[in-house]
């Protein structure tokens, strides 16, 4: 059985600069892995290529053993590939029941329809059961270009969410969000992440989230990937200490098991 | 959401309807739609001098100053109360504003249209509002060849005439006479024009005739380089054109500068509109119509005399053959009525109209065209000639009525590839 | 041989005319992000003052010479004080509306200078023909051409150096510059955009009443002129690339080339040679040729 | 209340057709055409939700209106369902090609590259003398299943149709606007990349929005053709397509009868403003633009709104 997502010497270049360059890398269902790396080293030109966002230079991108290569975002999302983005994506001027229920069209639906009410009550009461799970159902009829930035990740990880990819990509999934938000929004949306069974990357800055939540950690430095593996032995390895994370970590106290229940509190 | 339809709907009726007190109007007046155009390009060599001619003609109607043999204050008993319209805007506006002047400010008759198109479009809204409509000064042949119409008149002979009358003018008067040239613009008047002048001189030439070059310009391009350039290239012995206002001043002005008119004979076949603003730029024997007997070829009576000499004095500058055409469907439609007798139903008027002859500033109509609707006149063109200083014609030519147009019930176009049977050019 | 020549010739005065009535489109779009439907109206103020002013001083009898002072003259000053009237007076409450909006303020800008100006110079026809006469006329191949057609060559050159220069060269224009490039970080470097917007604006506005100055002594002026010529330009301003002054040069070049060749060889497509043009480059550069780039956001 | 608006829209379509018939000849005349543009406005908002602008209806307006002609005149075919049916093929047959051209276009290249189209069809028909040219044509008077009520009915007729079909699409209009299809349009003028990656084809849901707003300008095209009984190219001149992108403005988007409305108050301003004042009725409409978009950004229907939400604050 082949990977759910395997990559093969991939490279990108923009004119002279080389963004990304012979990155292998393999992942496989219900894998969480933490993606670092300062910036420009490589990590959105990465999510961007995987998610058909941009085309590789060369190399390949298999997903369940097949190449996406040349394959518009929205045949890669139909693979079975979904993101959120950096700065949320969103329905900016519409509420967020109607962007879920857009979403739900689309992804779920996939049925055009021409005469159909969007907002019928079977589908509102749908909508509303996803907003519940990540908890901004109170926002249900808020126009989304009025609400603070954590709803709005919150609503793009949703809407991205909703047809089950196998594979889902968070592009810093916390940038934008107050500190202190971070963890209830980042255990909201693991909690949904866990149930799907889905494999799921996020790219993330703060070393605390990664360390809590990642399973895996992919670093980036430069275009390449520097270190793969599970997360405390990467963390842990002193050039990615000096290369990505910049300073030195102190990882004794802070297995992720125990600081997630106190997150919580 | 539930009140916002009916809301609406009030507040676009009201707004709609509260302009109906603008048609109230009083009985004893024959009100008399008028329809020119007042904007854009064609306002100023037409619509203009067209609006102050009926502004004239309508103050002698009303206070019976019309030389004789015209008699009578007003028409119909009544005093002319004039309504303008401005006809830009395209056909289907004005087949709106014409439902408004009949319905809404109750006109007892429209004169009207300049464009072709308007001319096409609005008779069969006059047959069915049954109003008496007079066209006074559009072009086209195809509104009583294409069908008949009962209440509509049109005073003056169809451009086709202008045409065929070139072609005998540029046959008879060109000596050693071997090819032609056009630039029209690209519009049906351009192309219909080109099509009658070059069909007539073939038949009239049999066949012996070539053709250089046909240029249509877009209509006011106001840039004619690259075909003055072309003309040059595909030098021809006369370069035809029936290029009008704007046009025709830009034509002259930058051909006359790269001395294509000093070099070639051209025939403007609505050129006379120009003379008065640019005749120094053309070159003597250039050929000049009018489009009828009108301006310099006017007939010489007491009628045009008055016309010519109050039209100068009260607007700066002599009438030319829009403001003719505008004076001869006003005297046309009181003399139809005035021979119907007061209070004639539009039925007599009708009738009294239908084959009717009369006297113009600009000489004899003959409504003997299109079952007595379209009028047939003669056509005149003369070499420009300037004697000390001041435009004269030379080598003027009348052409009578039935040489130049077609006769009763014959198509154009099939009467001049036929070889136009019946025509009296004596 | 003869027909080649005078397609160059033709081709080359039809696009350097081409070029003078639609920088000023291009530069304020280019800058303030305005397609402006008004230019036709400030072509047509320029034609119509030039020409009064033109008529006027030949009722003087003064030197002939300088009469292409008082045209120029005469057009600029109009161009410029309408410009900012309706700058200060009507644009500026709208920056930030969408560009389609834009497009309407201007349009309804355009239908009340069409009227404003017959109100003030009627419907008849205006002419400074004198300027044009005057050059006299050059002969070569079998073919005369108007001297003045070649100046205006020249005078389109000159605008382009200008433009060219003022843009490159000074220091206006390299702010300028900045907010062609990023209107955002134009206002955080602390460029006042209002101010250069009101510039930009008299400038265009200024050109285009200079292109009606210039295309005066050629045609007689009449009602309407204005509203042939915005279709024109903005069919040049959108081969080349919104926004783009090079783009506008090499847009006037491709279509005067293009109408030149098919007045002389293909009269009968002459109507919409330019359409198709602009169809071929718009369905492979969608952009134009010489955009000014975007960059995707996200 | 859905249904109760809709219940309404019927009613007001009655009340018109009523009002039609019973109004001065010039009034109803005036209505019917003001229906057909409406219609091509209505269009033309469908595609403005989508957040594209095309400055090219009249191409389709145009197409309606000469399939209109050429069937009266040249091929007898006077039943307006016939008429309707051909102009609606053949303008959906025109916009499947051309659109898949123009919707990879966006702002103001969608609307500059719409106008160079219609401007295309325009140089044609100028060139096309068999089809009068400039001076257009003739429409003969139409028939409905049979029926030839002649030159006197035929205005009724078309006014009766023209409301007819007025209150149906409207009521389509409508349905299609609340319905996935519909809003899929707002997601397209909100953010391409998320419907994209939601699964969704941003081409697909504005070509689907384009072929309809070329068949809606198609139905106004031939109404306004029936109605007036003309034809000329003027219909696909781009200042015929800036006319209907105003009434678009006018009205606003936020409502399937606001483009109805507003160019039943267009039809109105204009000619009061010929009637008023015929040497500056242009003046009057540029302030009235200027008007509109200084103080109703979101058109007409704003006033509507404006008014419903000032009831809604007395009743609660």
């Amino acid at each position: 059985m082949s990977a759910l997502l395997k990559t093969v010497n991939l490279e990108r270049t923009f004119g002279a600069v080389t963004a990304a360059t012979d990155i292998n890398v393999e992942l496989n269902s219900g894998e969480i892995v933490g993606v670092i790396g300062s910036n420009g080293a490589g990590k959105t030109t990465f999510i961007n290529m995987v998610t058909g966002y941009i085309q590789p230079s060369g190399g390949d991108i298999l997903v369940r053993g097949e190449s996406i290569i040349g394959k518009s975002p929205r045949e890669v999302s139909l693979a079975g590939v979904g993101r959120s983005f950096q700065v949320a994506q969103l329905f900016q001027e519409l509420t967020v029941l109607d962007n879920m229920l857009i979403a739900f069209g689309f992804s779920v639906d996939r049925k055009l329809s021409f005469l159909n009410p969007l907002r019928s009550a079977e589908k509102i009461e749908k909508a509303q059961a996803v907003l519940r799970e990540y908890e901004i159902e109170q926002y249900t009829d808020e126009v989304v270009s009025t609400l603070p930035q954590g709803v709005r990740k919150l609503l793009d990880i949703a809407m991205a969410m909703l047809s089950n990819p196998g594979l889902m990509l968070l592009d810093e999934p916390t940038s934008g969000v107050a500190i202190e938000d971070k963890f209830t929004l980042m255990d909201t949306v693991m909690a949904a992440v866990r149930k799907s069974d889905a494999a799921t990357m996020f790219v993330e800055h703060d070393m605390e989230v990664v360390l809590r939540y990642a399973d895996r950690v992919l670093a980036f430095y430069d275009g390449r990937v520097l270190a793969d593996g599970p997360t405390q032995k990467v963390l842990s390895d002193p050039k990615v200490q000096e290369l990505v994370v910049g300073h030195h970590l102190d990882l004794s106290d802070s297995a992720p098991a125990t600081t997630k229940e106190s997150g919580h509190a | 959401m539930k009140h916002s339809l009916l809301t609406a709907a009030t507040v676009a009726c009201a707004m709609t309807t509260g302009g109906l007190s603008l048609s109230a109007h009083a009985a004893d007046d024959y009100k008399l739609g008028l329809v020119t155009f007042l904007s854009g390009a064609a306002s100023g060599p037409f619509g203009i001098p067209a609006k102050n001619a009926a502004d004239l003609v309508i103050e002698a109607i009303n206070d019976g100053t019309l030389p004789a043999p015209i008699q009578g204050k007003g028409i119909d008993g009544r005093q002319i109360t004039p309504v303008y319209v401005d006809e830009a805007g395209g056909a289907t506006k004005q087949t709106s504003e014409f439902r408004n002047l009949v319905e809404r400010d109750g006109v007892d008759a429209v004169v009207g249209y300049i464009s072709s198109g308007d001319c096409l479009a609005i008779p069969a809204v006059a047959e069915e509002l049954k109003k008496l409509t007079v066209l006074f000064d559009c072009g086209t042949p195809r509104v009583f060849e294409e069908a008949d119409y009962k209440y509509v008149f049109r005073t003056h002979s169809t451009a086709s005439m202008d045409n065929i009358a070139a072609a005998h003018y540029v046959n008879d008067n060109v000596p050693e006479l071997e090819s032609v040239a056009g630039i029209n613009q690209n519009y049906s008047w351009g192309h219909d024009s080109w099509r009658d002048f070059t069909e007539t001189l073939k038949v009239l030439r049999d066949g012996d005739i070539e053709i250089t070059t046909e240029q249509f310009p877009k209509l006011f391009a106001g840039q004619y380089g690259a075909e003055i350039s072309a003309l040059q290239v595909n030098s021809a012995d006369v370069i035809h054109t029936s290029f009008w206002g704007g046009d025709t001043d830009a034509f002259v002005l930058q051909a006359a500068a790269r001395g294509l008119l000093a070099d070639n004979q051209v025939i403007f076949t609505a050129g006379e509109t120009a003379l008065n603003s640019l005749g120094e730029h053309l070159p003597d024997g250039a050929i000049i119509g009018a489009r009828g007997p009108f301006g310099p070829f006017a007939p010489d009576s007491e009628l045009n005399t008055w016309f010519q000499t109050e039209f100068t004095e009260r607007f700066g500058t002599p009438p030319t053959f829009p403001a003719y055409h505008m004076a001869h469907a006003l005297i046309g439609l009181k003399l139809a009525q005035d021979k119907a007798g007061v209070g004639a139903s539009t039925e007599e008027v009708i009738t009294a109209f239908e084959g009717l002859e009369f006297e113009g500033p600009g000489g004899k109509v003959e409504m003997s065209r299109g079952k007595g609707h379209q009028a047939a006149t003669e056509m005149v063109y003369g070499r420009l000639e300037r004697v000390d200083g001041e435009i004269t014609f030379t080598d003027i030519v009348r052409y009578p009525a039935d040489c130049v147009n077609p006769p009763e019930g014959t198509e154009t176009v099939e009467w001049i590839q036929a070889g136009m049977p019946g025509a009296e050019c004596n | 041989m003869k027909q080649l020549i005078a397609i160059l010739v033709d081709g080359s005065v039809y696009a350097s005319w081409l070029f003078i009535i639609s920088a000023g489109l291009t530069l304020i779009y280019g800058v303030m992000r305005i397609l402006n439907m008004s230019h036709g109206s400030f072509y047509a103020l320029g034609a119509y003052s030039g020409a009064a002013m033109v008529g006027w001083y030949f009722s003087t009898g003064s030197v002939p010479w300088f009469s292409f002072v008082a045209l120029i003259g005469a057009a600029l000053v109009a161009g410029i004080t309408v410009g900012l009237l309706v700058e200060r007076g009507l644009l500026r409450f709208m920056y930030g509306r969408d560009e389609v909006v834009m497009i309407l303020v201007t349009y309804a800008v355009l239908l009340i200078m069409e009227d404003a100006i017959k109100l003030i110079w009627g419907v008849e026809p205006y002419f400074a023909y004198q300027p044009y006469t005057m050059l006299g006329r050059t002969k070569f191949a079998g073919l005369s051409f108007a001297n003045y057609d070649f100046m205006l060559i020249g005078v389109s050159i000159l605008i382009g150096l200008a433009l060219w220069y003022g843009l490159n060269r000074t220091r206006n224009g390299k702010l300028l510059r900045v907010v062609i490039h990023d209107r955002e970080i134009a206002g955080a470097l602390g460029i006042n955009v209002s101010r250069i917007f009101t510039i930009t604006f008299l400038i265009g506005a200024g050109i285009g009443a200079l292109a009606g100055a210039l295309t005066a002594p050629g045609l007689s002026v009449v009602p309407g002129m204005g509203i042939e010529v915005i279709v024109l330009a903005f069919a040049v301003v959108v081969i080349g690339g919104l926004g783009s002054i090079s783009g506008a040069l090499v847009g006037a070049l491709i279509v005067g080339m293009a109408r030149a060749t098919a007045v002389h060889l293909y009269p009968e497509v002459e109507l919409f040679v330019i359409y198709a043009v602009m169809g071929l480059v718009l369905a492979f550069r969608p952009q134009g040729l010489f955009a000014v780039a975007n960059a995707r956001k996200i | 209340m859905k249904t109760k608006s809709l219940a309404l829209l019927f009613i007001l379509g009655l009340a018109i057709l009523a009002g039609g018939l019973l109004l001065p000849q010039w009034m109803s005349y005036l209505f019917t055409i003001a229906m057909g543009k409406g219609l091509v406005v209505l269009g033309l908002v469908l595609l403005m939700r989508a957040g594209l602008v095309s400055f090219g209806q009249g191409l389709y307006y145009c197409v309606g209106a000469y399939v209109a002609g050429m069937l009266t005149q040249f091929a007898e075919v006077t039943d307006i369902l016939l008429i309707l049916l051909a102009s609606i093929s053949v303008s959906v047959v025109i916009a499947a090609i051309i659109g898949l051209l123009l919707c990879r276009y966006r702002e103001i290249f969608f609307a500059m590259f719409s106008m160079a189209f219609s401007m295309i069809l325009y140089g044609l028909l100028v060139r096309m003398q068999v089809l009068g040219s400039t001076d257009g044509f003739n429409v003969a008077n139409p028939s409905l299943l049979g029926w030839a009520p002649g030159p006197e009915g035929a205005s009724d007729l078309v006014l009766a149709v023209a409301v007819f079909l007025v209150v149906s699409l409207g009521i389509l209009a409508w349905r299609y606007l609340n319905s996935l299809s519909g809003y899929a349009g707002e997601a397209v003028r909100e953010n391409e990349i998320r419907l994209e990656y939601l699964g969704g084809s941003v081409f697909k849901v504005v070509y689907v929005k384009y072929i309809i707003a070329a068949a809606l300008a198609a139905i106004g095209g031939t109404v306004t053709a029936l109605v007036s009984g003309h034809v000329d190219p003027e219909m696909a001149y781009w200042t015929t397509s800036g006319e209907f992108v105003f009434i678009a403005l006018m009205g606003g988007t936020a409502h399937v009868a606001a483009p109805i409305i507003a160019a039943v108050l267009f039809e109105a301003l204009r000619t009061y403003a010929f009637a008023v004042a015929p040497y500056t009725w242009q003046m009057i409409l540029g302030f009235a633009l200027l008007a509109i978009i200084l103080f109703m950004p979101s058109g007409l229907w704003s006033l509507v709104e404006r008014f419903q939400n000032k009831k809604a604050r007395k009743t609660t």
